[in-house]
């Protein structure tokens, strides 16, 4: 027994302040024992741009605050002063990584309160280029995991296919990265000549891209070491933090806005969604490289659907002085991250009066990730938030 | 007067304690004073330097011109910009142009887009931690004229008064071929010998300074900060 | 050989050891491009970096142990340089080698980790202390298996001269410590991967995972000495690992080809994985290398 | 435990160093999509400055300025859009909401400057070297549109239904409808200044879609104390400028202007219009004739404070337009609405009198401060070619009068009209009516001078006569009026080949080769009507000035040579309601200026 | 409507004061309730009817009627139903009870609405801590009666030299300039 404990080093944690039942430590400050830093803004390990205030005892943390509000810009308040058709350009600007859930959000809200129904093109344009969406940010999300514990040459692979994505993006929306693409009322344009190839060409880059990505990531040795087993979640705080998407997916819950709510044309659809049931940092981005596997097989399924000619935006009152009744409306859709909501309140006048953004990352930044930060090795954090997909523009917006 | 009167107020409110001065014991029992905005910063207004003589000063642009070192800080939304720059399809690398993850390092400051009042506050840090010479480019609407956000109470509207910039790009993103370009831009100025801003900054230090305290209510650390 | 004579060849040795650093830096970054599908930097961009870092027109400064840091780190690469043959059998590239020099080496390479820490630790950020004290509990446990292997090389040549080993090892390949002593190489190659710190081995430096430390306090002309000393550093570190267990090098173009691929060699390793947590990294130098280098040691003394 | 597997397969990453690298080799120059959203190109030529553009922008990118190369005329501001990359977004809302398709993205997207200040420029007119580029984001789609292109068709009496009655053809939009129309305008307000009347056509429409009728009727009542009137005959010159003819239809301006006069009752209007009680001033100003300019003239003045007297010919107000403009187009009741409100401020009107008979201008002058003569145009005028003075040859001024009268005419079985213009559709219509009532059957022809392109008429007056039976077979002119017997038999005509000379002058040719007849039994004249000035004698006619072309000159406010005298109307500016109306309300400011000096 | 509404609704009938009971869609009901009641039937809510997801907590301003719409968003997650329960408290001195102890996440929602509209909520762990902003010397910024462009115009330096003319106001200038009104 003595040897075995001599291999398997366990680190004296006597030393180390009680940890209490909800997972914070008792520190006291001025035992001079703690180290209290800062961590980001500007910072290479912090994903986007908020930080973190870390009081730390060696390597580990003892209590984590985030600070966030480094990108407010106020923008539901900027709503108030831009007619309806004005903040279609606006509420995209909500999340950088992944801006079309706003554009679709956004839209449905409005399509639901003044009653519009939009063409069927239309839906499956709006379907494509929201798998489109899930797929790039995956594409940067899932090497990134690699990229937090060091292994830098899957994000170069996945930046670069995201890379050929957006270019579809521009082809099909004009907008590289902001698209603009989902008016309300419908979709922008049909699908350029020769899309469907191109489009196909990259997805069997990227049905390459997920082979290698598995070998080189998730079977591999340290980076099973570095992840497994890190930041779990048990199954007890999802409901209780509010968690969705692939972090409650990999809980174990069966939790999925595409199949429970379907939206646009998604019903149509043939999938399953992917569950795990421990999650940790190793099997939060293993369910996100499943999903990566889906998704793609999903924009093949879609590509099959979309028409080619049609009309793809229903007419709209005059969109200078469009007026919504009165009313109000909640509108979730399943982003990348996981459930991505909408608030919109209309009080009948040619503004909103009322558009409030629930993004996962509110919870999953910030009260989850103190939660989680408790205990957690400093050199952990970047994975921890990554693993989270912390998208710090939607928290404050 | 009422201004000055202003700010006073503001910096009452906005007092930390942790950073008001206070007296320790040190272990042999001297009492030692601690002034923690002493402590953490250095106060020294900045100076301007003499660019060295013609030949050797025109070598020295041309290496700094070709070894570009960038902040990796993004500030808005045009830092989504970045990794596709610094990975295969665009590759900055093979035009002399890196990332770095402190500002010590850097040479250039990318303001990736609008800047709230809170990342102007560290943004400005990070730009006086940056050596001379150090040179800004300014990306997208916003950091021209306030962009998507010139009404929001929470973000500038421009950038030049803040800090002196270069470059400019236009575009809501700029796209990676367009930043680039201002790379491209940017060398040609550095190497003809314009790109001063860091000396700009010193001579017009009291300027910048007032209009950054203007916008930052809480400034709560010296005026330089290196 | 008057000993100004001496001098000037050393100094040649410096020269041709620093610019071929560079490249060799150079061209590594190439290749770990090409496997991202990058087409990586120019070739010749280590050489205008270090100008524009020599000529920052300011920089800040901590005190006097914060401008020995860098210093100490570049006598440190500079002191082994000094003491390693670096062509077998030439009188004029074998520096100040001397009977005991495998000694002074393990010496100096610690010397210029513990400049840096004295030179970080005045820089008065805690994230300096972190960084430095990852760094020194990595450093150490390095050490121990590359001083086992020496030992057991010690025991091996009866010698605790360098030149003396690589002289030992000429007349074919299979005179190599690689072959004759397989179980010291193995525990100092991955040893190496910790001297040359790349993956996984490399969170002492690694901006992600540790937040502001030495390696991005130091700044401008510190930086360029920290370069300067990087290039040297690499570079003679391959030669000694050539010099102990691949051979040594005949003359410049086998020096040039073997440090290349002892470097290499861990870039190989560096770039397909992530970094161990430091204490991850302490325990497995602790448990493989250790292990590896007392059966060495045991195998030579039977 | 760990796998080998693990340690080893990361490896594989390794065989990239055999592949090329995927980079672009040259990204500088390399194009975006053709459908990439880059930096704005404006058509100068087809921009019409309505700052659709400039409204839509979400950040206030964009601003109207003056361009040098650009004039303000009708239908075009003169203003073109300056972007400021300072706040552009590039969503490409304006290339979409633009309302001539001219303003478009190229697909170039690099602009690096050292200064801020130049991202600020005025596409198409200042040179980018875009200006070229032939890809990027243009308006998707045919069918993507942010405006409504097609009207609101106005409910209206079927051919059938109508071609036997003078009950008001249109219905009138209801409410739906009209707020349906009012959606399409774009705010612009290039109407306004082609309105002769400058009414605020935009915020009046605006009222409509806010559901604030009564604020629409008050900002009518600021330029235009006639809308019931307005709103139905209205020559809607605002229509032929809109923003949205350019790609579609034009607003039904004049509908909309109906509809909010419709929809407030006339028992309302002193309480809408805030008009219960006026300050009355002890000046008093004669109007002669209750036409459109007497009656604007009036109400403005009222309104002022003034003591106003119109003195009428006829037994009832309106003048033309209840004499001249039949009730199917304008029914009597509406004029009387309109007229009554007027005369409900305390404007005082004395019916069958007749200035020059009854009263003179001199008497006028000595019992009133100011006088206003807005007399008309009731003389028709008469083409004067061989049989013209036969007795069933007939002006339509007179015929029309008659009808409004209720008296008997002679309405033949086979009429011809000549003339094109409204009033020769208005007499063939009202004639195609009676011929029905009497006959059963519609058979006039109407003939021009004027090709059907250039015919004066609008457009819809054509198209409704045909509907309702009548025949328009325009680009004749008249030769000679066949009398046999004593009857008409017919008329001679011969192809024009031009209506107006090289220097724009009146100057018609006919082709003698291509010469028909149109068989009829009444020639009705309706090429035009002329100014009765008959009232106007000795001292005071030479005292007044009149210009080259016989036409009485008056200076902007409407103030002849003799300083009390104000004329306006048809006699200064040709027959038009919305014109008189125009006059009138300047002729009221020129008055009280003119009588506010004099005290 | 959906039966689980249905049968939420009734079953919350009898216990609470339900007003304005708006269907928005199948799986969509916005319901009026008290202040005093909103914290026991949140709690019912999650403890007996399975609404064990809070989706949001939002306030919508009403300052022309004087209060504040608190709208709590519950979601079944079983049957995919959600509730939103509006809260109507005054603006002035507004104040509300605290739900922090229900779901973790809302500590977060009321922190941000005390900083951006001031309503209070006692209780709440680091409520008045600042969250997304710094420095704020004005009133909370999403009020409606704080103007942002001004506020913006005042602080931040809008680059001078825009002008705009109005298409109507200009070409009245260039081409009738002497009528007025």
């Amino acid at each position: 027994m003595q040897t075995s404990n001599l291999i398997n080093w366990q680190p004296d944690r006597s030393k180390f302040p009680d940890q209490l039942a909800d997972g914070s430590f008792k520190v006291d400050l001025s035992s001079g024992k703690y180290v209290k830093i800062w961590h980001g803004p500007n910072h290479p390990g912090v994903t986007g741009n908020m930080s973190l205030e870390l009081t730390l005892c060696g390597d580990e943390v003892m209590d984590a605050k985030t600070h966030v509000g480094y990108l407010h810009r106020g923008f539901e308040k900027l709503f108030e002063r831009r007619k309806f058709i004005q903040c279609f350009p606006t509420v995209i600007r909500m999340c950088v990584a992944e801006p079309d859930y706003n554009e679709y959000n956004y839209a449905a809200a409005i399509e639901e309160l003044s009653g519009i129904k939009i063409p069927e093109a239309a839906k499956w344009l709006r379907m494509l280029a929201l798998e489109m969406s899930r797929l790039q940010t995956l594409l940067r999300i899932v090497p990134g995991q690699g990229g937090t514990t060091g292994l830098g040459i899957g994000v170069q692979w996945g930046v670069y296919l995201r890379d050929l994505i957006l270019d579809r993006f521009e082809e099909l929306t004009g907008g590289r990265i902001y698209h603009m693409y989902m008016l309300p009322g419908g979709v922008r344009g049909l699908l350029p000549d020769g899309f469907r190839k191109r489009m196909e060409e990259n997805l069997k880059e990227i049905d390459d891209f997920v082979q290698r990505i598995d070998r080189v990531q998730y079977q591999n040795a340290v980076f099973k070491k570095r992840t497994k087993g890190i930041a779990v979640i048990p199954p007890e705080w999802v409901d209780q933090y509010g968690i969705t998407g692939p972090n409650a997916r990999a809980a174990g819950f069966n939790r999925d806005v595409r199949k429970d709510y379907p939206y646009l044309n998604y019903d149509q659809l043939d999938f399953e969604v992917n569950t795990d049931n421990f999650s940790d940092i190793y099997n939060r981005s293993r369910l996100r490289w499943r999903d990566l596997q889906q998704t793609v097989d999903l924009i093949r399924q879609i590509m099959d659907k979309i028409p080619d000619k049609g009309d793809f935006k229903a007419k709209t009152p005059n969109v200078l002085h469009w007026k919504i009744e009165k009313g109000e409306t909640y509108i979730r859709s399943e982003s990348s991250r996981g459930e991505y909501g909408y608030y919109v309140v209309s009080d009948g006048s040619e503004y909103p009066r009322r558009i409030n953004l629930r993004g996962p990352s509110y919870i999953h930044a910030v009260s989850l990730l103190e939660r989680l930060l408790k205990g957690a090795n400093i050199a952990d954090i970047g994975a921890i938030m990554v693993s989270l997909q912390s998208c710090p523009p939607e928290i404050e917006r | 007067m009422e201004s000055q009167n202003n700010n006073n107020n503001n910096q009452e409110k906005f007092r930390d304690p942790n950073l008001d001065k206070r007296t320790v014991i040190s272990p042999d029992g001297q009492q030692i004073e601690v002034d923690p905005l002493q402590d953490y910063f250095e106060q020294a207004r900045p100076q301007v330097h003499k660019p060295a003589s013609k030949v050797i000063e025109k070598f020295l642009n041309w290496a700094r011109a070709e070894s570009l070192w960038v902040l990796g800080f993004g500030t808005g939304c045009g830092s989504i910009e970045i990794p596709p720059l610094t990975t295969p399809r665009f590759d900055a690398y093979r035009f002399g142009v890196a990332m770095r993850p402190t500002p010590r390092q850097s040479s250039v400051f990318i303001i990736s887009g609008y800047l709230s009042v809170k990342t102007l506050k560290r943004a400005i840090r990070s730009y006086e931690q940056m050596q001379n010479p150090k040179y800004v480019i300014g990306l997208g609407s916003c950091t021209i004229n306030g962009g998507m956000y010139w009404d929001s109470y929470n973000t500038i509207n421009r950038l030049d008064y803040y800090m002196p910039v270069d470059n400019y790009v236009a575009g809501c993103m700029p796209r990676p071929e367009a930043i680039l370009a201002a790379f491209e831009s940017l060398k040609k100025r550095i190497k003809e010998g314009r790109a001063d801003g860091a000396n700009k900054y010193a001579e017009h230090f009291d300027w910048y300074k007032a209009n950054q305290k203007k916008v930052i209510k809480d400034w709560n650390m010296p005026d330089y900060n290196w | 050989m008057s000993i100004i004579a001496k001098l000037l060849w050393v100094l040649l040795g410096l020269f041709i050891i620093l610019n071929w650093g560079l490249l060799m830096g150079a061209l590594i970054r190439k290749i770990v491009a090409r496997v991202g599908k990058r087409v990586g930097i120019r070739w010749y961009q280590p050489w205008l970096s270090l100008p524009m870092l020599y000529s920052t027109r300011s920089s800040i400064s901590h005190g006097v142990m914060y401008y020995l840091g860098p210093v100490f780190r570049l006598s440190g690469g500079v002191g082994i340089f000094l003491f390693m043959p670096l062509i077998v059998g030439s009188p004029y590239f074998d520096n100040f080698s001397f009977a005991g020099d495998v000694v002074v080496i393990l010496y100096f390479q610690f010397f210029g980790m513990l400049g840096m820490a004295l030179g970080a630790g005045e820089g008065g950020h805690p994230y300096s202390t972190i960084g430095i004290s990852r760094g020194l509990a990595q450093f150490t446990t390095v050490e121990v298996p590359l001083t086992l292997a020496v030992i057991s090389l010690a025991i091996q040549y009866d010698t605790l001269s360098i030149k003396e080993i690589a002289a030992a090892q000429q007349g074919g390949i299979t005179n190599w410590t690689l072959f004759t002593n397989p179980l010291a190489t193995a525990a100092a190659l991955l040893s190496m991967l910790g001297i040359f710190r790349h993956a996984p081995f490399n969170l002492v430096q690694a901006p992600n995972e540790i937040p502001i430390g030495p390696p991005t306090e130091y700044h401008g002309t510190y930086l360029g000495v920290l370069r300067t000393n990087g290039a040297i550093l690499h570079v003679i570190e391959a030669v000694l690992f050539m010099n102990l267990f691949f051979g040594g090098a005949g003359n410049w173009i086998e020096l040039i080809i073997k440090t290349f691929f002892i470097y290499f060699f861990t870039v190989f390793i560096g770039v397909v994985f992530p970094r161990f947590r430091i204490e991850q990294s302490v325990v497995w130098f602790l448990k493989v290398p250790l292990v590896l280098g007392i059966l060495a040691i045991l195998f030579m003394a039977i | 435990m760990i796998k080998l597997k693990d340690i080893l397969s990361p490896f594989t990453a390794w065989n990239n160093v055999f592949k090329a690298p995927v980079t672009i080799k040259d990204p500088l120059n390399r194009e975006a999509a053709p459908r990439y959203r880059g930096f704005h190109f404006n058509d100068i030529e087809k921009c019409i400055g309505c700052g659709a553009c400039s409204m839509i922008c979400e950040n206030e990118a964009i601003d109207m300025v003056e361009v040098a190369t650009v004039e303000t005329t009708d239908g075009d501001s003169g203003l073109r859009p300056r972007v400021d990359y300072g706040r552009c977004c590039w969503c490409a809302l304006c290339v979409d909401v633009c309302s001539t398709e001219s303003l478009t993205m190229t697909n170039e997207f690099k602009w690096v400057s050292e200064d801020p200040e130049d991202f600020r420029y005025i596409p198409g007119i200042d040179e980018k070297p875009w200006d070229n580029r032939t890809e990027g984001w243009k308006k998707p789609a045919p069918n993507y549109e942010f405006n409504q292109l097609e009207r609101v068709n106005m409910e209206m009496l079927g051919p059938e239904e109508r071609s036997d009655s003078f009950v008001e053809i249109v219905q009138g939009y209801s409410k739906e409808q009209a707020e349906k129309e009012a959606d399409r305008c774009i705010d612009c307000g290039l109407c306004v200044a082609t309105c002769p009347a400058h009414m605020g056509i935009p915020e009046y429409i605006k009222t409509v879609r806010n559901e604030n009728l009564e604020e629409g009727l008050r900002i009518m009542y600021e330029t235009n104390p006639l809308p019931e009137i307005c709103g139905r005959i209205c020559t809607h010159k605002c229509e032929t400028v809109c923003a949205m003819g350019h790609r579609g239809e034009p607003l039904s301006i004049r509908w909309l202007k109906r509809y909010i006069a419709d929809q407030n009752p006339a028992e309302e209007y002193q309480r809408i219009l805030h008009s219960n009680d006026i300050d009355t001033n002890d000046k008093k100003v004669a109007i002669i004739g209750s036409g459109a300019s007497g009656l604007s003239t009036a109400y403005y003045l009222r309104v002022l404070g003034y003591q106003v007297k119109i003195f009428e010919e006829f037994e009832a107000a309106g003048g033309m337009m209840r004499y001249g403009i039949p009730s199917y187009r304008l029914p009597y009741d509406q004029i009387d609405k309109d007229v009554n409100y007027i005369l409900s401020l305390g404007v005082e009107i004395q019916y069958n009198t007749k200035v020059g008979k009854d009263i003179t201008l001199e008497e006028l002058h000595e019992e009133y401060d100011a006088v206003f003569s807005g007399t008309g145009m009731h003389a028709g005028r008469s083409t004067k070619i061989p049989g013209s003075d036969h007795k069933h040859n007939y002006m339509a001024a007179g015929l029309l009068n008659k009808i409004t009268k209720g008296e008997e005419i002679h309405v033949a079985k086979e009429i011809i009209v000549i003339g094109g213009g409204n009033v020769a559709m208005d007499i063939t219509r009202s004639l195609a009516r009676l011929q029905n009532q009497k006959y059963g059957e519609i058979n006039i022809l109407t003939t021009s001078l004027e090709s059907e392109d250039i015919m004066p008429a609008d457009r819809e007056e054509v198209v409704e006569a045909r509907e309702e039976g009548a025949t328009i077979d325009p680009g004749w002119g008249p030769q000679e009026i066949i009398i046999e017997d004593d009857e008409i038999k017919g008329l001679r005509v011969q192809r024009c080949t031009r209506v107006f000379d090289e220097e724009g002058r009146f100057n018609p040719k006919f082709d003698e080769k291509d010469e028909k007849i149109f068989k009829g039994d009444m020639v009705v004249e309706a090429i035009g009507q002329g100014a009765d000035f008959s009232y106007l004698k000795g001292e005071l006619k030479d005292q007044l000035a009149f210009n080259q072309r016989g036409r009485l000159e008056v200076n902007e406010y409407f103030q002849s040579s003799i300083p009390w005298l104000f004329f306006g109307g048809d006699i200064i500016q040709g027959p038009d309601v919305i014109h008189g109306i125009a006059n009138g309300h300047k002729a009221a400011r020129g008055i009280d200026k003119y009588l506010q000096a004099n005290t | 409507m959906n039966t689980t509404i249905e049968e939420t609704l009734t079953s919350l009938e009898s216990r609470f004061e339900l007003k304005d009971i708006k269907q928005q869609r199948g799986d969509l009901v916005f319901v009026t309730v008290k202040k005093e009641q909103l914290i026991s039937l949140l709690t019912h809510m999650r403890d007996n009817e399975n609404f064990t997801h809070f989706v949001m907590l939002s306030v919508v301003d009403w300052i022309e009627d004087g209060v504040f719409q608190l709208s709590y968003i519950l979601n079944n997650p079983e049957k995919h139903v959600d509730i939103v329960f509006r809260c109507m408290i005054e603006r002035e001195n507004a104040s509300m009870e605290s739900a922090h102890h229900l779901w973790k996440q809302v500590a977060t929602y009321q922190r941000e609405l005390y900083e951006m509209y001031g309503i209070d909520f006692p209780g709440s762990p680091r409520v008045h801590e600042s969250f997304i902003l710094e420095g704020w010397d004005d009133i909370p910024p999403m009020r409606r009666e704080f103007d942002t462009k001004k506020y913006s115009e005042d602080t931040y330096f809008p680059r001078p030299g825009r002008e705009s003319k109005d298409p109507k106001e200009h070409m009245k200038n260039k081409l009738y300039p002497d009528a007025d009104k």
